[in-house]
C-alpha cells in the first residue's frame, strides 16, 4: 500500500493505482479527457498533467503513471496551472466553439474544463481545421470537427463492445476518428460512445436538436427492453421523454446501455393506446371509460370464475399484482406470464435464476451457454462474460453459431450434448475453480432440457462454497417478478389455453400466440397499440415504464425501484388503478384506493420486494424426471431481431431503422451532411 | 586526425564489396566465438567501461542499457533485441552507409550484444525508404545463415540467435523507441506510455532493448581492442568514435568517422572542404539533426563536437548530423521547412503535438514572409513551450527546439522581415 | 498515407468490382509465407507493414505502375492475417509510403527538408515542374506522379530524389532533367550520385581510408 | 383645459412650455403632432409629445434629428421616403394592439402540436 502526499495531504492507496486515483483519493480533481475509468489508459489528451516527485522535472501525466511509495504530487502549482492551459489551448484551436449549436452543450467535458482550467482567450490567428462528417449508422451522429482525439470511441468499440470497427486514420493534425469505410457501426452498444465522448463530436442522431440538457427533468428509473433491468436516467422535457441515459450501478450495468434502452423512447409517442376501445359488431369502437368496464362487467358476470390473466414483458410489480388479486377475488388463479409458451418447473425459483450474478459472472472461468445469445438476449451481461475472457475464462457453447465478441468453443447445435458433453468441456468445466452454466429459454424450451442441465450441477459441481454456477438467462423484464408472483401455471401457456377461459386479461401481453384463446373476450390492458390490442375485445389504456412508478425485477433477482418521468397520454391511466376501478365496477372492490396502499399490501405479502437489492433464493430445484433428449435436438434462439423485441421497441423509428440497416443490410447511409 | 588503423567502419564508402568473405577479410566475423567467450557479464562490463554513448541521438550510456535486461526470465518471456535502423532525422545519414557498405558489421554486433542481453532473437527495423539498403542487409543476413553464423549454435558459440529484418513504411516517429515496437507489431507508429519501459516490457510485452545501429555495429570492434582502446578517444564522458554527417553548405558533404570531441573547424576543414566561401561565410550550424536548435557561427567554430560540448552551447550532438548553413541562407525558411517536417511527422496521438505542430508552422512560414505581428514571435515561443515536456514521446520537444534556437539567436532577423514587410523601415518603428 | 489525403471516399463498388478478386501471386503467396514467419507464432499481424508493400508492389505489378492499395487489396491482406479491417486501414494511412491514391510509372519523390532545401531542392522541383510534373498529380500519360517527401536519409548526397526503388543524388536542375528525360524514353539512368563521386565520399576523392579506394584492406595489422 | 390639469404628465408640463416658449424656438412637427423644439442659446433638441408621454412615439427622421444624428431637419437632409419604408408607430407593448402569436388564448387560434404529443393508435 503506497503511501502519497498530494498537495501536502497524505493518501495511502492500493498497489497499481495510479497518480491520478491517489490524487483523487486525497479529493483533488484533476481534469482529464482521455482517461476513463472503465477503458484502457492512453495517455493521449494530456490534460492530467501534475507535479511528481521524484522524477523528471517536467510535468507528468497523472493517469498513466503509478504511484510509488513517497511521492509528493502537486496538482495545483504554477507550472501544473500553465501546462493545463497550454494544453486547453491546443485542444481548442481546431475545436469549433460552436457551443451554440452543439448538442453537448452543457454537458461538455470540454466546456466545462475551458471554464476551470482554460486562459479564456485565444492567440491561434491561423484557420480552424475542419473535418468531414462520417457516417457512424443509425444512432450515433457525428460533428468530426469538435473533435479532440480522445480516443475514448476508438477503445470502447475494442475492449466493451468487441467490435472493431472504430478506429483513426491518417496522423498527425490530419488525425481523423471514423468508423471503417464510414459504414454502420454494427454493434448494439454503439448509443454508449455518444456518452463517452467527452466533446459534442459524437451526438445521438435521433436526440440531434432536440433539447438542452437543463430543460430536462431527469427521473432515475429501470430499463425494461431486457432482463438485466439496466439502471437508466430518464430525461424529460414537458410531456415527453426526450431520451435515456444509463446511471452508473456497478452490479448491474456498470455505466453501459444498448441501443434498445436508449432509443426505445421515441417509441413512447407513437402507436399510443390514448382512449378505452370497445370491440362493436367485429370492430373497434372509441368508448369511454364506464361503456369499457361495462363491457368486461357484463362478461365477467358470465365468466364467473373462468378468468385468466397473461402478463407482458414489460410490466411492473405493481400491475401483476392488481391483476393478481382481482383474479383471486373473482376465484381464479389462472395467471402466467410466459408468453411464447415455456413451461419450465418454476416452483423453486433458485433452479431458473442467474445465481451467479450478472457482476459475478465476470470472475467465471469456464463458462458454458447451453441455447443461449446472450449477447442478444442480455448485451450487458454478455460484456461482463467478454471481461471474463479477457481474463482467461474460456467459454463453451451449445446452439447456433453466432458472433458473441470473444472467442467461443462451439459444441455444436444439439441439445443431447447436455447429456454427454464432450471430455474436453466437461473437464475445463469440473477443473475450473469458477465453473458457471449459462441456460438459455431455447434450452427450456426443449422436453427434458431443463432436467438435463440441472443433471450437470452435480456432475460438473457447479455449486461450490459459496459460488453458484448455474445460472438461467431469462429475457424480458417482467419474468423473475412474475415467477415471484406466481404467474407460472404448470404447463404454461398451453395449460391455460386448455382451461379455455370465458375472460382473458392481457396485460401487455404482445409476444402471445392468441389463437387458441377465439372464444375467450379477451381484455388488453397496455401501453401501446400492438398485437395483443388488435386481437382484443376490450383495450383499457395503461402506462409505459416511463410513466408509472414501479418495481422490477431483474434476471439476477435483484429488486429495482424505477420512478415515473410523465404521465400517461390522453385518458390512459396507470395499470393498477385501473385494476382498481374496474374491480368496484364488478363489485369485488380491491382492498387498497392508493399507490401507497398497494404497496403497503404486496409488502406484506411478499416482503422480498420491499428493498431494493437482490432477492436470496434458496437452492432447491425440483426433481424432475430425466427425458431423452434425441440426438440432433436444434434449437434456434429465440430473439430473431434484437432491435424489435416488444412493442414499444417496434413502434420506435430508429430502431426499425437500426433493425433494417444493421441486421438486414439496407443501405440509409446518406451523404456527408 | 583520427589514424586509419582506428577507424571502424573502414568500408563506409563502398569502395569495396558488402558481402561476407570481403567483410572477413577486413576482420569482421574475426573468431566471435571468442568474443562470446568472454561471457555475457564481461561484455556488459566491458561495454560500460569503452564510455560507448548511444548513438541515436539521446546518448544514453549502451552498456548500462543492456544491464537493464532481466538475467533470467521468470515467466517464459524471451527477451529482445531490436535494432533501430529507422534513420529519418533530417540530416542523417550514417546507418545506411554502414547498412549498405558494412552490413556484417551490424550482423556481428547484433549476435554479440543479443547474446549480451541474454535475447533469443534481435529484429533490425530498417525505415522502409531504405529500399535498395534492406535489399543488402536481407542479403547479408542470409549470407551470416547460410555460414552457420546464424541461427542454432551461431558462429559455434553454442547460443542460439535469429536476427530478422523489419521494414518500416515511412513514419519518422517509428524511430522512437516505443513507437518503432509498435509499428513492429503491425500497428500504427505510435508512442507508447513509459513506464513501463522497454527493458520491462517492450516487444510482444517481452523485455526488449533498443539500440541504434552504429551503437550495435561498433561493438565488436570494441571488444576486440579493448574498452581502453575505445575510451582512449574523445574527452572525459563522450569517448569513442563515431561516424559524422556533414551537410549543407560546405564545400564537400560526406559522411566521415572521427573521434569524438573533435573540434568543428577541424571536422569541416579536414573532411568538407571548408565552408562554402569561407568561415567568414558561415552563419549557423545544425549540430546534430533537425531536432537539435542551431548554433550560430562564432559559437560553433572551435567548439568540441560531443554530447557535452554542444550542451553547453545550448544544443546536442544528436546523431552528429552537421547542417551548415552560410550567409546566403533563408535561416526562417530553413527552420520553417523543419518546423513543417516535425508537423508532417506528428503521428496526432497526443494534444500538444498534434496541435501544436501545426500551429507553429503555420506561425513559421508567415514569419518567414514577415506577414505577421512582432508580438506574435513571443506567442510562438510561449507555444513551443507549451509543446515542450508535455508529450508523450520526444518528437514534441525536437520541433520545439529548432524554433526556440532560432527566435535565440535570429530574433532581429525575424522582426526585420516584418518591419519591412509592414512598410516600416527599422527607425520607424521605435 | 501518401501526401495526398483522398477528399472522400472512393467509390467501393467500383473498386471492389476491379479489385475485389485481389490475391497474392504465386511467388508473393510463398514470400508472404516467410514474412509471416519472421515472427513469432500468433504474432502475425507484425506482419502487415511487409505485407502492404508487397501487396503494393503486386498491385503496381499487375497495373504496370508503382503500385497502390485500393480498399479491397487492404481488406485482403488483413484477412490474410485475421486482423480487423479497420486496423489494416489504419495502418494503411498512418504511413508515408502506402499509396491511396493510383501512382503512375515513376513514382517521383523529392526530398524537401532542410539539408536538400539548403543545397538546392527547390531547383530539383523546378526541374520536375518544368517537365509538366505537378505535386501530388500524376501527369497525363500516366509516367510520373510528383510528391515532396520528408528526409529520406541521404543527406550527406543532397539533393536527392527517389525514383522508384532508386536514389538519384547531388542532383542539380540539369541533371535532373536528364533524369526525367531518360526516363520518358523507357531508359533508367544510373542510380547513386549525379557527379563524380563515390557515394557519401567527399567529392574528389576520400579525405579517409584512402587504401580501401584500391584495395580491400585489412587494417587489422596495423593494431598494436 | 380641465383635462391638462388632471393629467398634467402628459404633454408638457407648465414649466416646460414656459422654458419651450422662453428658450426653445419650434422648428417643426411630425405626422403624429409632436412639437420639435431647439435650444436658442445652446443648441439642446427637446419634443413635446401629442398626447401621452412616449419616447416611442417619435418616427424615426424626427428620432436621428432630436438625437443630433443629423444637423439639419429631417425633410431638408434626409433622402426622400422610399416606397419600401412604411412609418414608424410606437412600441405597442401592453397594449391591445400588442403583437401575439397565432397560438396565443387572444387570438383564439388553434395551438399547434407542441412537444410532448404523441401519435395515438387506431384500429384501423
Amino acid at each position: 500500500m503506497p503511501k502519497v502526499k498530494v498537495d501536502g495531504i497524505e493518501v495511502e492507496v492500493p498497489v497499481g493505482a495510479t497518480v491520478m486515483q491517489a490524487c483523487e483519493a486525497a479529493g483533488k480533481e484533476i481534469p482529464r479527457f482521455c482517461y476513463h475509468e472503465r477503458l484502457t489508459i492512453a495517455g493521449n489528451c494530456r490534460m492530467c498533467l501534475v507535479e511528481v516527485k521524484p522524477g523528471p522535472p517536467k510535468p507528468q501525466a497523472s493517469c498513466a503513471l503509478p504511484a510509488s511509495d513517497g511521492q509528493e504530487i502537486t496538482t495545483m502549482s504554477p507550472a501544473v496551472k500553465k501546462a493545463r492551459e497550454g494544453v486547453m489551448e491546443f485542444l481548442l484551436i481546431n475545436h469549433p466553439l460552436d457551443c451554440p449549436i452543439c448538442d453537448q452543450g452543457g454537458e461538455c467535458d470540454l466546456q466545462d474544463q475551458a471554464v476551470a482550467y482554460g486562459r479564456g482567450h485565444s492567440r491561434f490567428a491561423e484557420n480552424k481545421r475542419a473535418v468531414t462528417e462520417k457516417y457512424m449508422g443509425p444512432v450515433v451522429k457525428t460533428i468530426m470537427t469538435r473533435c479532440i482525439q480522445c480516443t475514448r470511441c476508438v477503445r470502447f468499440a475494442e475492449e466493451v463492445a468487441g467490435v472493431e470497427e472504430i478506429g483513426a486514420i491518417y496522423r498527425g493534425e490530419n488525425m481523423q476518428i471514423t468508423s471503417y469505410l464510414e459504414g454502420a457501426v454494427t454493434s448494439e452498444l454503439s448509443g454508449n460512445v455518444v456518452d463517452l465522448c467527452p466533446v459534442g463530436a459524437l451526438v445521438s442522431k435521433p436526440y440531434s436538436f432536440e433539447a438542452r440538457p437543463w430543460e430536462l427533468s431527469k427521473v432515475p428509473g429501470i430499463d425494461v427492453s431486457d432482463g438485466v433491468g439496466t439502471n437508466i436516467r430518464i430525461d424529460s422535457r414537458l410531456r415527453e421523454v426526450m431520451r435515456v441515459v444509463p446511471r452508473i450501478s456497478e452490479e448491474v450495468n456498470e455505466e453501459w446501455a444498448h441501443d434498445k434502452t436508449r432509443h426505445m423512447v421515441d417509441g413512447l409517442t407513437r402507436n399510443r393506446l390514448d382512449r378505452p376501445w370497445v370491440r362493436k359488431g367485429g370492430k373497434l369502437q372509441a368508448a369511454t371509460w364506464e361503456e369499457a368496464f361495462d363491457a368486461i362487467a357484463k362478461v365477467a358476470k358470465k365468466a364467473g370464475d373462468s378468468v385468466a390473466a397473461v402478463a407482458g414483458d414489460l410490466v411492473d410489480v405493481e400491475t401483476m399484482y392488481a391483476a393478481k388479486k382481482l383474479l383471486a377475488s373473482l376465484g381464479s388463479n389462472l395467471i402466467e406470464g410466459r408468453q411464447t409458451g415455456l413451461a419450465y418447473d418454476a416452483t423453486n425459483i433458485a433452479a431458473v435464476n442467474f445465481n451467479t450474478t450478472i457482476a459475478g459472472i465476470e470472475t467465471a472461468d469456464a463458462i458454458l451457454l447451453v441455447g443461449t445469445n446472450p449477447r442478444w438476449e442480455a448485451s450487458l451481461v454478455n460484456t461482463r462474460i467478454r471481461k471474463a475472457v479477457k481474463k482467461g475464462a474460456k467459454v463453451f457453447a451449445i446452439g447456433p453459431e453466432v458472433d458473441l465478441t470473444y472467442p467461443v468453443e462451439w459444441l455444436g447445435n444439439d441439445m443431447s450434448l447436455l447429456a454427454k458433453l464432450p471430455k474436453a468441456a466437461a473437464d475445463a468445466m469440473t477443473k475450473a475453480e469458477r465453473p458457471a452454466m449459462i441456460v438459455g429459454g431455447s434450452a427450456l424450451k426443449v422436453p427434458g432440457g431443463q432436467a438435463a442441465s440441472l443433471a450437470l450441477v452435480d456432475s460438473l459441481n457447479l455449486i461450490r462454497g459459496d459460488w453458484n454456477g448455474y445460472n438461467v438467462l431469462h429475457t424480458v423484464a417482467a419474468r423473475t417478478a412474475g415467477l415471484m408472483l406466481g404467474y407460472a401455471l404448470a404447463g404454461g401457456m398451453a395449460a391455460l389455453a386448455e382451461k379455455a377461459p370465458k375472460l382473458l386479461f392481457l396485460l401487455g401481453a404482445d409476444e402471445a400466440d392468441l389463437s387458441p384463446f377465439d372464444k375467450s373476450f379477451k381484455v388488453y390492458v397496455g401501453h401501446h397499440g400492438d398485437k395483443g390490442a388488435h386481437g382484443a375485445d376490450v383495450i383499457l389504456p395503461g402506462a409505459a415504464y416511463t410513466e408509472k412508478h414501479g418495481i422490477y425485477v431483474n434476471l439476477e433477482g435483484r429488486v429495482q425501484y424505477s420512478e415515473r418521468a410523465i404521465f400517461p397520454p390522453g385518458d390512459a391511466r396507470e395499470d393498477w388503478s385501473i385494476f382498481r376501478a374496474l374491480s368496484a365496477v364488478l363489485g369485488k372492490p380491491l382492498p387498497f384506493d392508493s399507490f401507497g396502499e398497494l404497496r403497503t399490501a404486496l409488502f406484506a405479502e411478499y416482503p422480498a420486494f420491499a428493498e431494493a437489492g437482490l432477492v436470496r433464493f434458496d437452492w432447491a430445484p425440483p426433481a424432475l424426471k430425466a427425458e431423452a433428449i434425441a440426438q440432433g435436438t436444434e434449437v434456434a434462439y429465440p430473439i430473431k431481431d434484437f432491435y424489435l423485441t416488444n412493442p414499444i421497441a417496434r413502434s420506435s423509428p430508429t430502431l426499425r431503422r437500426c433493425s433494417a440497416e444493421i441486421l438486414h443490410g439496407e443501405d440509409f447511409a446518406e451523404a456527408a451532411e | 586526425m583520427l589514424a586509419d588503423k582506428d577507424r571502424i567502419f573502414t568500408n563506409v564508402y563502398g569502395f569495396q564489396p558488402w558481402n561476407l568473405k570481403a567483410a572477413q577479410k577486413r576482420g569482421d566475423w574475426d573468431n566471435t566465438k571468442a568474443l562470446m567467450a568472454l561471457g555475457q557479464d564481461q561484455i556488459i562490463e566491458e561495454i560500460k567501461n569503452s564510455g560507448l554513448r548511444g548513438r541515436g541521438g539521446a546518448g544514453f550510456p549502451t552498456g548500462m542499457k543492456w544491464s537493464f535486461m532481466p538475467k533470467e526470465s521468470k515467466d517464459g518471456r524471451p527477451n529482445f533485441l531490436v535494432i533501430n535502423a529507422d534513420e529519418s532525422e533530417p540530416g542523417s545519414c550514417k546507418d545506411r552507409e554502414i547498412i549498405r557498405h558494412d552490413p556484417h558489421k551490424l550482423i556481428e554486433g547484433a549476435l554479440i550484444a543479443g547474446f549480451a542481453m541474454r535475447a533469443r532473437a534481435a529484429y533490425i527495423y530498417i525505415r522502409g525508404e531504405f529500399i535498395r539498403e534492406a535489399e543488402t542487409l536481407f542479403a547479408a543476413v542470409q549470407e551470416a545463415y547460410d555460414a552457420g553464423l546464424l541461427g542454432k549454435n551461431a558462429a559455434g558459440s553454442g547460443y542460439d540467435f535469429d536476427v530478422f529484418v523489419h521494414r518500416g513504411a515511412g513514419a519518422y516517429i517509428c524511430g522512437e523507441e516505443t513507437a518503432l515496437l509498435e509499428s513492429l507489431e503491425g500497428k500504427k507508429g505510435q508512442p507508447r506510455l513509459k513506464p513501463p519501459f522497454p527493458a520491462g516490457a517492450g516487444l510482444y510485452g517481452c523485455p526488449t532493448t533498443v539500440n541504434n545501429v552504429e551503437s550495435i555495429a561498433v561493438t565488436p570492434t570494441i571488444l576486440r581492442r579493448g574498452a581502453a582502446w575505445f575510451k582512449g578517444f574523445g574527452r572525459e564522458n563522450n569517448h569513442g568514435t563515431k561516424l559524422f554527417q556533414i551537410s549543407g553548405h560546405v564545400n564537400k558533404p560526406c559522411v566521415v568517422e572521427e573521434a569524438m570531441s573533435i573540434p568543428f573547424r577541424e571536422l569541416i576543414e579536414k573532411h568538407a572542404g571548408g565552408i562554402r566561401g569561407g568561415w567568414d561565410n558561415l552563419l549557423a550550424v545544425i549540430p546534430g539533426g533537425s531536432s537539435v536548435p542551431l548554433v550560430p557561427a562564432k559559437e560553433i567554430m572551435d567548439a568540441p563536437m560531443d554530447f557535452d560540448g554542444l550542451r553547453a552551447l545550448g544544443s546536442g550532438l544528436g546523431t552528429a548530423a552537421v547542417i551548415v548553413m552560410d550567409k546566403s541562407t533563408d535561416i526562417v525558411r530553413a527552420i520553417s521547412r523543419i518546423s513543417y517536417f516535425y508537423k508532417h511527422e506528428s503521428c496526432g496521438q497526443c494534444t500538444p503535438c498534434r496541435e501544436g505542430t501545426g500551429w507553429m508552422w503555420r506561425v513559421m512560414e508567415r514569419l518567414r514572409t514577415g506577414d505577421a505581428d512582432i508580438g506574435e514571435i513571443d506567442t510562438l515561443l510561449d507555444v513551443t513551450k507549451q509543446i515542450e515536456g508535455h508529450t508523450i514521446c520526444a518528437l514534441g520537444d525536437a520541433a520545439a527546439w529548432p524554433i526556440q534556437g532560432l527566435v535565440r539567436h535570429f530574433r532581429p532577423e525575424i522582426e526585420r522581415r516584418i518591419i519591412e514587410k509592414q512598410g516600416g523601415a527599422l527607425e520607424a518603428a521605435e | 498515407m501518401a501526401d495526398i489525403l483522398p477528399n472522400s471516399l472512393p467509390d467501393i463498388e467500383e473498386l471492389r468490382a476491379r479489385w475485389g478478386g485481389f490475391a497474392w501471386s504465386s511467388e508473393n503467396e510463398a514470400q508472404a509465407k516467410i514474412i509471416v514467419g519472421r515472427y513469432p507464432l500468433g504474432r502475425q499481424h507484425s506482419a502487415l507493414l511487409p505485407l502492404l508493400d508487397l501487396a503494393q508492389r503486386q498491385v503496381g505489378a499487375e497495373t504496370n505502375t508503382q503500385g497502390w492499395l485500393p480498399v479491397p487489396v487492404i481488406e485482403y491482406v488483413a484477412k490474410y492475417l485475421d486482423m480487423p479491417y479497420i486496423r489494416a486501414y489504419e495502418v494503411a494511412t498512418f504511413y508515408t509510403m502506402y499509396n491511396l491514391q493510383p501512382v503512375g510509372r515513376h513514382h517521383v519523390q523529392v526530398c524537401g527538408t532542410t539539408p536538400c532545401m539548403l543545397r538546392g531542392s527547390d531547383d530539383v522541383l523546378a526541374a520536375c515542374y518544368a517537365k509538366g510534373l505537378k505535386k501530388g498529380q500524376t501527369t497525363p500519360d500516366g509516367l510520373f506522379t510528383l510528391t515532396e517527401v520528408e528526409c529520406l536519409g541521404a543527406c550527406a548526397n543532397a539533393p536527392m530524389v527517389q525514383i522508384n526503388d532508386d536514389n538519384y543524388e547531388d542532383l542539380t536542375f540539369e541533371s535532373m532533367t536528364a533524369i526525367l528525360e531518360a526516363m520518358a524514353k523507357g531508359e533508367m539512368p544510373k542510380a547513386g550520385p549525379q557527379i563524380d563521386r563515390q557515394t557519401s565520399c567527399p567529392e574528389g576523392g576520400p579525405t579517409s581510408l584512402k587504401e580501401m579506394a584500391t584495395e580491400n584492406h585489412d587494417y587489422r595489422g596495423e593494431w598494436k | 383645459m380641465l383635462k391638462k390639469i388632471f393629467t398634467w404628465w402628459e404633454g408638457a408640463t407648465i414649466g416646460t412650455a414656459l422654458h419651450s416658449w422662453r428658450n426653445g424656438s419650434k422648428v417643426g412637427s411630425d405626422s403624429l403632432g409632436n412639437i420639435y423644439y431647439e435650444g436658442k442659446k445652446d443648441g439642446r433638441r427637446w419634443v413635446i409629445y401629442a398626447g401621452e408621454n412616449d419616447a416611442s412615439a417619435v418616427p424615426p427622421e424626427w428620432h436621428s434629428w432630436l438625437h443630433k444624428q443629423i444637423d439639419g431637419l429631417p425633410d431638408d437632409v434626409l433622402p426622400p421616403v422610399r416606397a419600401f419604408e412604411k412609418p414608424g408607430t410606437r412600441n405597442l407593448t401592453g397594449t391591445d394592439a400588442a403583437y401575439r402569436p397565432s397560438g396565443a388564448l387572444e387570438k383564439g387560434g388553434q395551438r399547434q402540436a407542441a412537444t410532448g404529443d404523441y401519435e395515438a393508435w387506431t384500429p384501423n
